[in-house]
């Protein structure tokens, strides 16, 4: 982990950003928010066939959540609607209150990957890119949307990529890190190929339906399990990068792991280390050690903050990743949201914390 | 039970050639392949061997019913090496004593299934080769399939494209057993090609796959996993129809092979019934399914499906369509089908010359 | 009045009333529904983490599809089968049907935590008593389990077999393994003991892909393959010696189709000859045991609509004890009332209508 | 190159009599096990030919995995063993895990009866030739009635001191479908072994199969992270609490991250599981073990001691070799910069801690 990356930049403290929050939940008001932005033909479609995933439940996820919509008790708009749901309610208790300067959105309704229709899956991609234009992007400044692309579709996730690169607010490409096969294997090169030549970061958060599953030892039967899971999955996600020279072959390409935690991440590295020294001569397209690429292309948002007793050994962690892979951000409206101002329980020094809070995903996002 | 003896017509064995559509050529020695590897993946073979998704290394987790993961007692040459390896014995056990004129071989554990693509590729070239150096250049009676590694469509189509002028290749074969079903888009453009040169696309069904080998999960016993063979043949008819194939590639040929065939009207009936309601879900499926069928799909007729009242096997025939059958005998596996006994039913000469030989011959483009 | 239901009346003076139906949905209650039919822990837990308010819908049966709603019959609310009216209007009193078994399709049957689960089958039964079977004494009722925990599920069996309303016990056809295997003996036992047959009704957990070659993309698709699960689990039955095991056992598959089932016979018989050492148990054919201990709903008819090959397969089946009455409603399998098509001539009809159930369901026989 | 450091460690280890808790014995033969199987099976086996059980994860001819020195060094089975590592490393005892592919076989009757046969084989070729030598029981998870047998067949010979299951089978193991198994363990001290590896029901990723055997090595944490989320919520530390449940080959840094979140996410959703009585990182330090090879070490052996503070339990980790598997070079078993003054309990009193079973006379 010595070797430091062509693509990190001085951390410059920009008094413009304090903060920016890289994972902000927008909803709708009632699923029918979607139909203007879906033709006749796919909202007949939807209508009849509803969502069609890989998993046992249509409307919901296998694992019920603690809280209803996942989300915070008190984020419920007055006006009515689910949290994340009513613009002016998340600016007053969230942009506003929090003193956030950019918050990027990260939309997970309808699942357009997870969708087996492969024009459904268009559909409904398309359809969340221009609501998220519609009913955010226009009229509030602060917000930055999430490019939704069809990752089992790649010549057709390429296409709304191209369509949205020129729009300057979308500031990333969301793929869901569950998917049919791991996300390094080259059937999926042609979105990284098309992210790095409009200099779009790639952003993964968890969640998808890959109809695998969700972990190699089985289902688990509760959330609390299911919960952690996702942990690995993203771990599944960056070996499969690495591996199959996925950074090798595109240096330029960023992403960014979204909630999956941060803490396992150098004893990761320490096994991808070992592993690919012991068996190079496999994967000799892979050059370098794999944390070298972890350096260079890799950085994580620090929600859901792990928290150690004691709490200090968090200081640890930071430092074996290091302060310029971490984004800020806090879930909202989710239940296990993180509030800025509590959620390191270490010290951070000032210049870590303008990194760690806006610096780095003024870098990422290249916001400048 | 009682009427289970032999229904056949005895006047008509005539010198009619057969097309044999299903036959597993084997490696003497388990390095016989490694010649026609480059070094590269000679080292890398040696190492990490050929991995799949297939729990054990070099071996099935269902053992079948008989040594050499199923073969008959009989066909083990004599001169040594595993059945099927050893060209006189194959010529004197198979090709002379049942008036073989064709014979397609269908060659199993290629790269297909291999988890390291560019192994995968480079085991495709190399059984590809080495069917030609060993079974049909010495045996012009042999045809060879063109393995291809079908999850990474861009090699499987320059294979096919390196040995698309060679007419001893009849087919470009690819598992059942996909990643992803077989009609999904991600697979279109080797369809695109096999359709642009008329190659038929041959399926034979697989011992394992990135899936459970049943939708009800992993099956405990051989007696089930040799069913659900049929299953995953099943899945890829109905996805090819369904993802609109067969719409967008009218004149592709997909035969199906070593999953009998009588489960056939069953499914079409079902497909059709169900397309005509659910149609509003799939409007680029224009026609009803069992259209498709009768014009894209053809049937290898091993493992032979066997009533207890033979005649039942007449309506399957008629059902079915005798047009869309190709004699297969499977050798040299267990459930071998000899071409003299498999049909219990009696033939018309004109539906044996199709089904033991011209349905094949026209398919394959034979001389 | 179905025209061979009529011609029965008069030819065999069945003066009262039809048959019986084996396989008849009440549209699936909402979570919110079977509150008052939980226990206190649920109740209090589901409120807080919002499960009232969630679809359990099964992807499998999306309510809305077409196969599932026959147009004629659906009600204002986009369902059908929802009230008790509707129910009799509609599938009772046209059909003049003397008893009918009500299947409820709920995702109670796919949830991970054994517990949930338990407790949600638990409260649909009870509702299912409560609502239906107590306004109505023509409705019979399954026992809905989940099969993934064998205690949990023999428990459910022993507490509503006093009950005799209740006929069988319903399992979904695709759940973590196959229902040979030892771990669902003890529900096979429980049924056998208590004169409840086991049905097996379409549907499933989606825990694993519904085909050996993954995923299809679409509705139709899966539905079809849904016979290929059904002759997996036949098999399954049969090779792991269930019935040797459980003599007693009856076994029903609703929503199956049966025309596949020749082909089963002929391969799976041939099969069995070559491998019989395998599974030494087995001391006759597949078929055999098949036709003593399995019994398969009417609809859907996957014939062609000539009725010939109707007749001819059900020549091949050779069997005429095989088959249950059922109008599948609300789902679309037949036009009007047209469930038993002409090709089985009157004796056999009167057989599916009648004989057959009541030789298939002790307890409705002991009603007659 | 014999550094003081690992000098130290290795005179260390002799004098106190280390107990290696994972070595690996030659995988079986079917010429191996055949007399072990009665006449039914032996027939079957030779019939359908069932030989070679060998799992994908761990080919044996993958040259990486295994240490050339030893690999070249004379003999076979116990004598090599002997030579190799029972005596430079100067051992008390060494427990033997027999990893085969026998936890791949679907047919429950087949697997329980390779299980038996080659259980009995250890006893005759391993543990009847050397006494330091002690093992796990190879159990057909597959068929927990045939498990069980298994256990009470085996209960009164206290040289079998553990049961193996692998990280990656049919379901997660915390599920109430193996507790007949963990019951019967729990009541003759068997502690539960689980080792590396995936029967490949499913991928053994969520986004499917891996290319690279590379990966797939690296992914074997995964199975063993979910093992651990499965064993705390499903409850079955609560219920056994006797039984030590051993990872084993699991590399080990990555636990303090699981132990962290698990128990914040334990603090928000424990209603879902309400006999999970205390944080899961209380329950793991109690109850889970590992094995040290291998440990999945930042290259500066400096930070060690941070992860062992972060694991926060000096009796949770065990002692192993991992042999024949290249896990370390020459004697550096212990992991460079393993503080000193835990040492003794790594190579000796954890272990003794850990299987019940292990100080009683044969």
């Amino acid at each position: 982990m010595t070797e430091t990356g062509t693509l990190e930049r001085p951390v410059e403290t920009k008094a413009k950003y304090n903060l920016i929050d890289c994972d902000i939940h927008p909803s709708m008001k009632t699923p029918a928010e979607i139909q203007p932005y879906l033709s006749q033909r796919w909202r007949d479609h939807l209508a009849t066939y509803g969502g069609h995933t890989r998993q046992g439940l249509s409307e919901t996820l296998s694992h019920p959540r603690m809280v209803p919509e996942v989300s915070r008790v008190d984020s419920w708009p007055p006006s009515g609607g689910p949290p994340g749901s009513d613009l002016p309610f998340l600016r007053e208790q969230h942009l506003d209150n929090l003193g956030i300067d950019i918050g990027v959105l990260v939309p997970l309704r309808f699942n357009a990957s997870g969708q087996r229709h492969p024009d459904f899956a268009i559909a409904i991609a398309t359809a969340i890119n221009d609501w998220q234009v519609g009913k955010f992007l226009d009229p509030e400044p602060r917000l930055r949307g999430s490019i939704i692309a069809t990752q089992e579709d790649p010549a057709n996730a390429v296409a709304e990529i191209n369509r949205r690169a020129s729009d300057k607010r979308f500031v990333q490409v969301l793929l869901p890190p569950r998917s049919i096969e791991p996300l390094g294997k080259r059937r999926h090169w042609p979105i990284f190929e098309a992210a790095v030549r409009h200099s779009l970061p790639l952003s993964l958060h968890v969640g998808g339906v890959g109809g695998h599953q969700a972990t190699g030892a089985g289902w688990p039967s509760y959330y609390l399990e299911e919960h952690h899971s996702q942990v690995q999955t993203m771990q599944a996600v960056i070996a499969s990068l690495i591996f199959e020279g996925v950074f090798e072959h595109f240096p330029e390409l960023k992403i960014s792991f979204v909630e999956g935690g941060f803490s396992w991440v150098p004893s990761f590295g320490w096994r991808m280390d070992k592993a690919w020294q012991t068996m190079r001569d496999e994967v000799p397209h892979v050059k370098r050690p794999p944390s070298g690429y972890l350096r260079q292309n890799v950085w994580f948002t620090t929600q859901p903050m792990e928290e150690p007793n004691p709490a200090k050994n968090l200081a640890d962690t930071l430092r074996w990743i290091g302060t310029d892979r971490l984004m800020f951000s806090t879930d909202y409206p989710h239940w296990d949201f993180d509030d800025p101002r509590f959620a390191f329980k270490v010290p951070l020094t000032a210049i870590e914390k303008a990194a760690i809070f806006a610096g780095n995903a003024v870098n990422f996002y290249g916001l400048n | 039970m009682n009427q289970a003896v032999l229904e056949k017509e005895t006047g008509t064995e005539a010198k009619l050639g057969i097309v044999d559509c299903d036959i597993h050529p084997a490696f003497s020695t388990p390095d016989e392949l490694a010649k026609f590897l480059p070094q590269r993946w000679r080292n890398h073979l040696a190492d990490y061997g050929q991995r799949s998704a297939n729990p054990l290394v070099g071996t099935l987790p269902y053992p079948r019913m008989t040594p050499g993961n199923g073969m008959r007692r009989d066909a083990w040459p004599p001169n040594g090496g595993p059945p099927a390896s050893d060209l006189s014995f194959l010529r004197e056990q198979l090709l002379d004593p049942l008036g073989i004129e064709y014979g397609i071989l269908q060659p199993l554990a290629a790269g297909s299934s291999t988890l390291n693509q560019d192994l995968g590729a480079a085991m495709c070239t190399a059984v590809n080769d080495w069917q030609l150096d060993k079974w049909t250049g010495p045996e012009p009676r042999l045809k060879a399939s063109i393995s291809v590694a079908q999850e990474d469509a861009t090699a499987a189509i320059a294979e096919i494209e390196a040995r698309i002028g060679n007419r001893s290749f009849v087919q470009i074969a690819i598992p059942p057993r996909t990643i992803e079903p077989a009609g999904r888009r991600r697979y279109w453009p080797i369809y695109e090609v096999a359709e642009h040169y008329d190659m038929p696309i041959g399926m034979h069904s697989a011992a394992f796959g990135w899936h459970t080998n049943s939708g009800a999960g992993w099956l405990n016993f051989y007696i089930e996993e040799h069913y659900a063979f049929s299953h995953s043949l099943q899945s890829v008819v109905a996805s090819m129809v369904f993802e609109g194939v067969f719409e967008r590639f009218p004149k592709l040929k997909l035969i199906v092979v070593e999953g009998g065939f009588a489960w056939a009207a069953p499914l079409m009936w079902r497909l059709d019934r169900q397309w005509n309601r659910m149609r509003s879900e799939v409007p680029h499926v224009k026609r009803p399914p069992s259209e498709y069928i009768r014009q894209n799909v053809w049937f290898t007729t091993q493992p032979i499906e066997e009533p207890e009242n033979n005649r039942h096997l007449l309506d399957t025939l008629r059902w079915v369509g005798t047009d869309r059958l190709m004699f297969s005998t499977d050798y040299p596996h267990w459930d071998f089908d000899d071409p003299r006994y498999a049909f219990k039913v009696p033939l018309s000469p004109a539906e044996r010359e199709k089904i033991f030989r011209e349905n094949a011959k026209q398919v394959y483009r034979l001389p | 009045m179905n025209e061979m239901i009529r011609s029965l009346e008069s030819k065999l003076g069945l003066s009262t009333v039809g048959g019986i139906d084996c396989d008849l949905h009440p549209a699936s209650p909402a979570t919110k529904t079977l509150l008052p039919y939980l226990d206190e822990y649920w109740r209090e837990t589901f409120v807080m983490r919002g499960v009232d308010r969630l679809s359990l819908a099964m992807t499998s049966s999306p309510p809305r599809a077409p196969i599932n709603v026959r147009s004629d019959w659906k009600a204002e609310s986009g369902f059908a089968g929802d009230t008790l009216e509707a129910v009799r209007a509609q599938a009772l009193d046209p059909f003049g049907t003397r008893l009918a078994i009500c299947n409820v399709l709920h995702g109670a049957m796919i949830m991970h935590s054994d517990d949930m689960a338990a407790a949600l089958c638990g409260a649909a039964n009870e509702w299912l008593a409560r609502e239906w079977l107590d306004r109505e004494p023509r409705l019979r009722g399954s026992i809905i389990v989940s099969a993934q925990n064998a205690e949990l599920a023999v428990a459910e069996i022993e507490r509503r077999a006093a009950d005799h309303r209740f006929v069988q016990v319903l399992i979904l056809a695709q759940n973590d393994e196959p229902l040979g295997r030892r771990r669902y003996w003890p529900i096979y036992e429980a049924a056998a003991r208590n004169h409840l047959p086991l049905c097996i009704h379409a549907g499933g957990s989606n825990r694993h892909a519904p085909t050996a070659t993954g995923w299809p993309s679409y509705f139709v698709e899966s539905y079809v393959a849904q016979a290929s699960i059904f002759e997996s689990q036949l098999l399954s039955l049969v090779a792991e010696g269930v019935f040797q095991k459980v003599p007693d056992l009856k076994v029903v598959f609703a929503e199956s189709g049966f025309t596949w089932l020749p082909s089963f016979f002929w391969r799976a018989d041939k099969t069995w000859r070559g491998v019989r050492a395998e599974t030494p148990w087995l001391t006759e054919q597949p078929s055999d045991i098949v036709k003593r201990h399995v019994r398969f709903t009417l609809q859907p008819i996957e014939a062609p609509p000539d009725q010939d090959a109707l007749a001819r397969t059900l020549e091949h089946i050779d069997c005429d004890d095989i088959l249950l009455f059922s109008t599948d409603y609300p789902h679309a399998q037949f036009e009007g009332l047209n469930a038993l098509p002409v090709a089985f001539g009157e004796t056999l009809a009167k057989k599916i209508l009648i004989d057959n159930p009541l030789a298939t369901y002790p307890r409705i026989a002991a009603d007659f | 190159m014999v550094d003081t450091a690992v000098a130290r460690q290795r005179s260390v280890l002799s004098q106190l009599g280390a107990i290696d808790c994972d070595v690996h014995p030659d995988a079986p033969q079917r010429s191996d096990l055949l007399p072990y199987f009665d006449d039914y099976w032996k027939e079957i086996v030779t019939t359908r030919d069932v030989d070679r059980l060998e799992l994908t994860n761990f080919p044996t001819r993958t040259k990486p995995f295994f240490r050339e020195d030893w690999k070249a060094a004379e003999g076979r089975g116990v004598e090599k063993l002997r030579r190799n590592l029972l005596d430079p490393f100067g051992l008390k005892y060494a427990i033997l895990n027999c990893v085969t592919g026998v936890h791949a076989i679907y047919d429950p009757y087949l697997a329980a009866a390779v299980c038996r046969a080659t259980n009995d084989w250890l006893k005759a070729e391993w543990l009847d030739r050397d006494p330091r030598l002690r093992a796990s029981l190879v159990l057909p998870m597959q068929n927990p009635e045939a498990a069980v047998e298994e256990i009470e067949r085996f209960a009164n010979d206290r040289r079998f001191v553990q049961v193996l299951a692998l990280c990656m089978g049919e379901m997660p193991l915390g599920r109430r479908y193996y507790w007949p198994i963990y019951e019967a363990a729990q009541r003759h001290g068997f502690s539960l072994g689980v080792h590396a590896g995936s029967a490949y029901r499913h991928a053994p990723s969520q986004s499917g199969f891996l290319s690279y055997l590379a990966e797939d090595y690296v992914h074997q944490v995964q199975g063993f992270a979910a093992q651990v989320g499965s064993f705390v919520a499903e409850g079955v530390l609560g219920k056994f609490p006797d039984m030590k449940i051993v990872l084993i080959e699991s590399g080990v840094s990555w636990l303090p991250g699981q132990m962290w979140r698990m128990s914040k996410d334990w603090r928000g959703a424990r209603i879902e599981v309400p006999w999970v009585k205390e944080p899961p990182s209380a329950l793991v330090r109690r109850q889970i073990r590992m094995t040290t090879q291998p440990f999945d070490a930042p290259s500066d052996p400096a930070e060690l001691e941070r992860i062992i503070e972060h694991l926060d339990a000096d009796d949770m980790l065990l002692f192993s070799t991992d042999y024949p598997h290249a896990q370390f070079e020459g004697d550096a078993a212990i992991p460079d910069g393993f503080p000193e003054r835990l040492i003794d309990r790594l190579a000796r009193e954890n272990a003794l801690a850990t299987y019940p079973r292990l100080e009683e006379r044969p």
